[in-house]
């Protein structure tokens, strides 16, 4: 091992980048999936505008919308392999949950306070719980593909996996980037050639801070090169381009590369949930300058421009996806509350007396009905 | 009422209060920082710095980027530089990610420089649970900041407590953690500007039969409880204990001496929760005059839950009742 | 002796009991993997991991970066995958800057996944003081943990818990914080392979007039108080309390029971430690039989101090007899 | 705020490298500073060995030794202005304690476990504790850094402070820099513009790891680019090239242009510390081919070869070096341990009554003599 690489004999002063990968290239998308993930959006915009609607009825305590994230959520679910990746949101992915085919109605218990993390079965869905903590899941997507890389290892070579590897895909967002949590992450990705997709939604706001006051240099995809990591910075509002991205991203760490950035730049069109006051930290003309344009409407506008789709289509869609809301609506309305019974039944795969006896005291003093 | 409302009387929320005392902090000392996510512009996501970056200029009030380890750093270094730094987590949850910095050096940086680096921080965490928030965002940490070395820890209880000890804290001259209890952040009532009350617990109530002992949300429901059990004759003394590191052990000796019954009632979990301490400090005073042993009436050994099973988790009105119950009924076995 | 030392019976150090255990946990489960900071090549520093990723490979037992926050995410990443973790932090100091990990994701992804997502991870943690180290590797953080919902805590005090402890530890589908006393690492003893006897807490010692309850390194302590103590006539009973969550309060309840008087000692700090909930469950059990209230013997709310100050910090033998003094003297006032 | 930057307004995908600054250039050394140089490194080497052997001894119950980082710590600390920037060291920085004027009796009790941190006054030296948690301090310096451009704001222009900013100088190794901490460290202070000079000391290893499986890419300094900072890769024995690398960085950090890296390429040549075992993580033949030349015979051949320092001289700092040494083993012997109650008296700047009460319980109980 010579240690001072990077030096050349003479010792003279260099910053010593490391070379970056390519990633390999992807077809370009068909016209049958391009209609799906319109579909999708559309599926999820409906929803989306529905949550906001609900909270302001009351039926939701609160709720993060992700107006303006469609492609960036959409697509990059879109682009996975349902059957052997596993991704692991924030509290703002419900275009990856629906993409995924999550229930809806599991998914919103969260936002209705029935159940933090939510109702779905994470380990069915391959889409790990609801996770509050800015950047809390990063590094557990880091071990579950180091895992998939332990689990393809003996025999073969493990640059290349039988089949390609299992794919964790890390959802981290402009403000997640700057906890230390994300840099040991992707520092640990690569030197572990973990296969990993750190897809961050750089939305331009983390609550009131913009992406200028947060992310040192302005770009989060910029770090990948530092690590010797690939890194894509992708217009996130451009549906095909996040699915390709995604896709080459997958592909790669898939055949045992490593991970890879991929920086979705996208556009926080609502207030960070809610509770939030926008207002007092941006202005209607910052908004209308900075979002860009609308994603859904622009994959319309190609689907419609390129013959690829018709009115009907669209129409159809729109439909289906009101339809869907309403019945998500029913659905939470519907939801009760758990059983209190699960405060303590739900801790432990293997109960102690001390939480049995902790329950029995909650039945005789509190339980209701 | 006018005489009540006299030039040094307010009627604030707590939240108001806070934000008074900062604003006050700012103007009578230069040194004096605040800074954290979203505390500028926004004026924090419960508005406790609503409008003090436009007041007090936007160096003095800052926003940091979206990391609790470096919001203490940060203070560490600004208190060696000679400021008086005010940070802010933005709810208790996010405590954990800062806690290296906040153990193993902020609570000891005195220490290990033997004196030559004061660490004059006052820490902001809004806490506890009782909002239906999202999760991680109702822990309750007294029981973990009360045991790290070189900390001191308060909890006022409501608006008077909160502008009170919040200029006590920011004042002193070691670190504080200043324990917010979010769930009452809107509650209103008088403060007095000039208030000298700041040290050791309080006696929230007089009372002669039993003492219950609290903190932060916790006092309001111990003193409806008390309301509640003079219907049943029963005579009850709330001790908002304020300080929780260090303990008034003194107070609680004196009220629990007189009462000789004790309940102390917490959100946090109960195993190692600071409910222990207390009724061991009581126990070990008061061992001979107690007619039962302390009952600690606290949450369950179980994660903060989703919103709607809060109610099931934190002490009910129900569950000081019957923890009161169990004491006045003791008998010696 | 030699029917002492049949097949099953080894004489080992409590660091070769634990490299025993761990060889025989990664042979027996091929989803079993060790990691952490220098436990490949190194062995640990302090040689627990040594031979193993010789002998079970490297893929299995492996280096880490350096990087505390990321042992645990990896472990818990690991487990969602169907791995069964055995991560190490190298110096109980370095769990703080996992803590976030430790808290709000290692014990709860249990509980917010509805079981979905198992956590079978056994966080080797060399803990406590004793050996002169530099600062922050002299830690005792069992209250905290302690206090944290959804995990479990073990702590050996000798090679054969040691040895037992951490196989029960690692075969548990929970998480397990297993705190080992780093100053008895070399300690020698018995080791019964086959040993069934794991759960609770453990007499260690039997006695009548009082009650000793210790962990880790201070069990050995209290036994030799105890050896002490009967030169004065006590006879002390010690109780190695093992399980430091859940507490095994009925083992605990049935010695002071008995013995009617009771000593808690610990090296962490005196507030908010553990102490204080071993104390406050021994006299909400045996209020009515208890002759003085519980003492505690620990260290001080200060700093674990430097080498040359360390004996002054915990318990000695001194300080623990003063402490049964204390008890065995006490008159109700 | 254009949201999209680093996105062509065909929203082509790209990683977005912000643009880096160039450090301003520095004169090369003079005769004089070489040789004062030269005589800082043969104090550092002597009184390093001669800890090593205390501890063989039982005179230090352990030592990090610092053998091979000799140019590396005095080069840096030689550079600082010792009235008005402040180090942070680790756990390693007898070199740079030495080079600011620390007593080195003061310094070692450390190592003696007389005082977690040292017994010099921290204030005074500008020099912080020492620090045993890696990464510790490194978040303290931009803080520090932080404060002195908040104490130069006011009416001038905070980018060009009258007389120029204080600077802090965060000492780490490669180890630490996989850290949380650091990352962020280095995004703030990037954002905020802090005046703090981040100096590894990439010697190799962290304890038994090799830089290569733990810094993804190789290098520290390569990570600058994606904060936008400047960050110099250097030959870390070559004594001048640390001394000119500090100064640039700490010149453009003192106009109040921001941050910089500097990475010394080093070589960790002892064991991690008296309590390691080299032997089983790395050969003789690994640390013969890896070490490179030695730092100080580097110099010292450089100064005779270029006529800028004699034999004599060299002689004579070899004689106060072994005589300094002496005196710091004798003051190291004098050092008793501190009384017990300043465990008590140090801990709050305001004393509380609980632990007068523990201080006099532990009078009665335990105060020996
Ligand atoms: C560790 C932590 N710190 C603070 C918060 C409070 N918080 C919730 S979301 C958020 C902003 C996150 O911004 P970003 O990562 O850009 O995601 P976005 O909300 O834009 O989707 C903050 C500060 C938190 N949940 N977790
Ligand atoms: C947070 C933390 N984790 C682990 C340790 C134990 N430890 C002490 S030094 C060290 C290696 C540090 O390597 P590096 O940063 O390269 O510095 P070097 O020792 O090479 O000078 C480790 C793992 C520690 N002191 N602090
Ligand atoms: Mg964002
Ligand atoms: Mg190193």
């Amino acid at each position: 091992m010579q240690r001072v690489q990077g030096l050349g004999r003479s010792g003279a002063a260099g910053s010593a980048a490391p070379p970056v990968p390519e990633l390999p290239a992807v077809p370009p998308m068909t016209a049958p999936e391009l209609r799906e993930v319109y579909r999708l959006m559309s599926s999820v915009r409906r929803l989306d505008e529905a949550a906001v609607a609900w909270q302001r009825q009351g039926i939701l305590p609160a709720y993060a919308p992700l107006l303006g994230q469609e492609a960036a959520q959409v697509g990059s679910a879109f682009a996975v392999d349902r059957e052997r990746d596993f991704l692991f949101p924030t509290y703002r992915e419900a275009g990856v949950a629906r993409t995924l085919g999550v229930d809806m109605v599991e998914y919103m218990s969260t936002h209705r306070a029935t159940w933090h993390g939510g109702l779905w079965d994470a380990a069915e869905h391959r889409l790990a719980p609801i996770q509050a903590v800015v950047a809390g899941s990063v590094l557990h997507a880091v071990g579950w593909a180091h895992g998939q890389r332990l689990a393809a290892a003996s025999p073969g070579d493990p640059q290349d996996p039988v089949g390609g590897l299992g794919v964790a895909v890390a959802y981290l967002g402009d403000g997640a980037s700057s906890q230390g949590d994300v840099h040991e992450a992707m520092n640990i990705a690569a030197v572990f050639a973990a296969p990993v997709v750190f897809f961050v939604q750089n939305n331009g706001w983390a609550i009131s801070v913009p992406t200028e006051r947060q992310v040192a240099g302005g770009s989060v995809a910029a770090r990948g090169a530092g690590y010797g990591m690939p890194a894509l910075r992708i217009d996130g509002n451009d549906a095909e381009a996040v699915v390709s991205a995604t896709r080459r991203a997958l592909a790669y760490a898939r055949a045992g590369r490593g991970p890879v950035i991929v920086e979705a730049v996208t556009y926080r069109r609502g207030p960070h949930s809610t509770a939030d006051d926008p207002g007092r930290y941006r202005t209607l003309d910052d908004e209308r300058r900075d979002a860009g344009a609308d994603p859904l409407e622009r994959l319309r506008a190609r689907l419609l421009g390129e013959g690829l789709a018709n009115e009907a289509f669209v129409a159809e869609c729109d439909a289906a996806a009101a339809a869907e809301a309403e019945a998500v609506r029913e659905g939470v309305l519907a939801l009760g509350p758990r059983p209190g019974a699960e405060m303590f039944d739900l801790v432990f795969a293997e109960p102690t007396e001390e939480l049995l006896r902790q329950k029995a005291q909650w039945r005789k003093e509190s339980e209701h009905g | 009422m006018a005489e009540a409302m006299a030039p040094a009387t307010r009627e604030l929320s707590l939240q108001q209060a806070l934000n008074l005392a900062l604003s006050e902090l700012l103007a009578e000392d230069p040194k004096v920082l605040v800074f954290g996510e979203d505390v500028g512009a926004l004026g924090g996501v419960f508005r406790v710095t609503d409008g003090l970056a436009a007041k007090h200029g936007s160096e003095r009030v800052f926003d940091t980027p979206l990391a609790e380890s470096s919001i203490l750093g940060l203070a560490i270094g600004l208190a060696m530089a000679g400021f008086r730094p005010v940070p802010e987590v933005q709810f208790d949850g996010f405590a954990y990610p800062a806690m290296s910095q906040i153990v193993t050096q902020l609570g000891r940086m005195h220490y290990r420089s033997r004196g030559a680096l004061r660490m004059p921080v006052t820490l902001r965490v809004p806490s506890f649970g009782g909002i239906r928030a999202p999760e991680n965002h109702g822990e309750s940490l007294e029981a973990v900041f009360a045991h790290v070395p070189g900390l001191k820890v308060a909890c006022p209880a409501d608006p008077q407590q909160a502008y009170t000890l919040l200029k006590a804290a920011v004042r002193s001259d070691d670190p504080v953690i200043f324990m917010e209890p979010k769930s009452r952040y809107w509650q209103k009532g008088a403060v007095v500007t000039e208030s000298a009350d700041w040290a050791g617990a309080r006696v929230a109530r007089v009372g002669r039969h039993l003492t219950l002992v609290a903190w932060g949300a916790m006092v309001a429901r111990c003193l409806q409880v008390a309301e509640l059990a003079t219907e049943d004759g029963v005579d009850v003394e709330v001790v908002d204990l304020r300080w929780l590191k260090p303990i008034d052990t003194e107070s609680l000796a004196a009220s629990v001496g007189k009462t000789r019954r004790a309940v102390v009632v917490h959100e946090a979990p109960l195993t190692a929760g600071l409910g222990a301490e207390v009724a061991q400090r009581i126990t070990e005073r008061c061992f001979g005059t107690l007619r039962a042993p302390v009952e600690r009436v606290t949450g369950f050994d179980v994660p903060y839950p989703s919103g709607d099973l809060e109610d099931e988790y934190i002490p009910s009105i129900d569950r000081i009742l019957f923890g009161i119950q169990r004491v006045l009924e003791y008998r010696r076995g």
